[in-house]
């Protein structure tokens, strides 16, 4: 079978041989290797599945050997396959070595038939697929689409307690004064500030933050706290500026001040 | 005569495939399109005019309608259904201000005309105010009132009752009551209760006819 | 008795009814619409999967006709009336050979990964070639493949049914005839077997609910 091959091959026709030299010229239109071995199997005139490999991995290393002697620069995946047929080349031809292991020359040869045959059928079933109606070019989706158009209504809503406050509003309006703060129960910082500047004099041993509460501001928790708050801030103020030290034992335990230096 | 039929006979699609053609050249062309137009793509021969007539008959009572666009042809859809190309959103937004003063002058001192609604609030009512409260259909025209220039007057619907859960306008809280509940200042300047008074005397004379049941 | 009233209360529209509401609707999108997306369209209990099996049987052999794309419907101009429409025709890019070839390894062979695709083609696939059918939204990622290195899949989206005019991957051209004569077997190359062997069993699997309706 190996020698028919040959010899088939020595014996083809210039025709071939013009073909195989127009497939070098065209080396940079084959998608890759197995897209040469499918238009090479081509040019043995069968069916797919009676492609002679043997003949076909000595057309391609034909070829490749014609593409070297044009100097043609292949890419490293044609030259891979090359030697991969030529294996195959040599497991087809020599008797099979019962010592040596993995898949037969047969097996071999029956994939890459098999990939062969694959690929052409991915090829015509690409061809049937691009040859169907397509959409926006022989049948056409609506022209003036319509999108759903998102309405907002706008509902107003209001309560009889806003139209009583509104009412309300328009006959005191003549009573309207400016909003500002009610100050009567208000101990500014500068007021506390000023106030313990006048006492750390006295401050030399630790003593409670909360004694220095301006007097009279204590019973109202309102005032009470206004008046803490600025203390504790008026207290700060005095620790940057380094006249008075801080304490606290724990968290929530009094907070203690003492003049710095003593 | 007959050779000009029977070559316009021979060449021309049936009528029921030019309407076919019709239909799907009205369906994928981005605008509406004139008879000429649908000539000019059509079979030599063919009668668009002709074919749009069955064509729209065809589409009578359908989801969709064939209809005329100035001198053009469409596919629209069927008004009724235009519902379902929108999907509705509803946003409540509280009234503004000058609305909902308007509003609350209007309900207390109906029937009311635009000059006075603008005495009370002391700032001019704009257009829109006064059609976004009827638009709501919370106010409405009442009568006119018979001094010089008959102005319109403004009075409250049923809706503004049914909206604010009110019988009658005369259930709105008079001043004393909001008063009382601390909506009103309690320290009126002097001279503004008095006036208050007044007003609120006053009012039920012209106000009996609209709040009678 | 109260669940009558509530049924009532939510009576759909009777089906010629139904059928008009769906009629609009695929009228007025350019985009295959899903039976899902109709019914949250629709009045409350409305089927327009019913509605649609009437729709499809009124336009047969009409100008444009009601397609199944995937699990959506559209209405298409019929494919015997394109040569009418040169003016609709948009110029696409022409795909080169291997974005065409790719697109039909992954609608044949979904869902497949890009190792699989450059086995069959014997070359190694461009990332340009797999981006400019994602960008054309012909195929899109599937689920990963079960194998070491958990590779991402492709396959074909309802946007490739649509523009092929495909109701369901099924329908592909010679899908069976490929299918019985073994050329969508994942066969691994002799002496791989055992390696591939977990990839085999579990392909098809993945395939069937894609082919699956």
């Amino acid at each position: 079978m190996s020698e028919t091959g040959e010899d088939d091959w020595e014996a083809d026709d210039v025709e071939a041989r013009l073909a195989a030299e127009a497939l070098i010229v065209d080396v940079d239109g084959f998608e890759g290797p197995l897209d040469l071995l499918l238009t090479l199997s081509r040019t043995q005139k069968v069916d797919l599945r009676k492609v002679s490999v043997l003949q076909l991995a000595e057309q391609y290393l034909a070829f490749i050997d014609q593409a070297k002697a044009l100097r043609l620069e292949l890419a490293a995946d044609y030259l891979v396959m090359a030697a991969w047929l030529a294996f195959l080349k040599s497991r087809l031809l020599l008797p099979p070595d019962p010592s040596e292991e993995g898949p037969s020359g047969e097996d071999l040869a029956a994939h890459l038939a098999f990939q062969l045959e694959r690929l052409a059928a991915m090829r015509e079933a690409s061809a049937k697929l691009m040859a169907r109606d397509q959409l926006g070019r022989d049948f056409f989706a609506r022209g003036i689409p319509e999108d759903v158009t998102r309405v907002r209504r706008v509902t107003y809503s209001a309560t009889l307690l806003d139209l009583m406050q509104a009412y309300s509003r328009i006959r005191t309006k003549d009573d309207f004064r400016p909003f500002v703060m009610d100050r009567e129960k208000v101990f500014t910082m500068e007021q506390a500030l000023d106030r313990m500047r006048g006492l750390i004099g006295f401050a030399g041993d630790w003593t409670e933050l909360i004694s220095y509460l301006p007097e009279g501001w204590e019973a109202d928790p309102v005032k009470r706290r206004s008046a803490t708050a600025a203390t504790f801030a008026a207290t700060l103020e005095l620790v940057k500026a380094g006249q008075i030290e801080l304490r606290q034992g724990d968290v929530f335990a009094p907070i203690q001040i003492r003049k710095k230096g003593t | 005569m007959d050779d000009k039929v029977n070559e316009t006979l021979f060449e021309a699609p049936p009528m029921a495939e030019q309407e076919r053609m019709v239909e799907a050249i009205l369906f994928a062309t981005a605008e509406p399109i004139t008879v000429r137009e649908l000539e000019a793509r059509m079979p030599h021969g063919s009668d668009p005019a002709e074919a749009l007539v069955y064509l729209k008959k065809r589409y009578e009572g359908r989801g969709v309608q064939v209809m005329r666009v100035g001198d053009a042809w469409a596919i629209r859809t069927a008004g009724d259904l235009g519902f379902l190309m929108q999907k509705e959103t509803i946003e409540t937004r509280k009234l503004s201000r000058a609305a909902i003063e308007t509003l609350a002058i209007v309900a207390y001192h109906q029937p009311v005309t635009r000059a006075e609604i603008e005495e009370i609030r002391g700032v001019s009512v704009s257009r829109g105010t006064i059609d976004q409260l009827i638009e709501l259909e919370w106010i409405r025209f009442g009568r006119r009132r018979m001094t010089p220039g008959r102005p319109v007057t403004f009075v409250v619907t049923q809706g503004f009752l049914d909206h604010f859960g009110l019988e009658n306008a005369r259930d709105l809280p008079g001043l004393k009551e909001l008063r009382s509940a601390g909506l009103l200042d309690n320290r009126p300047p002097p001279g503004v209760g008095a006036a208050l008074d007044d007003d609120e005397d006053e009012s039920p004379d012209g106000q009996d006819e609209l709040f009678e049941d």
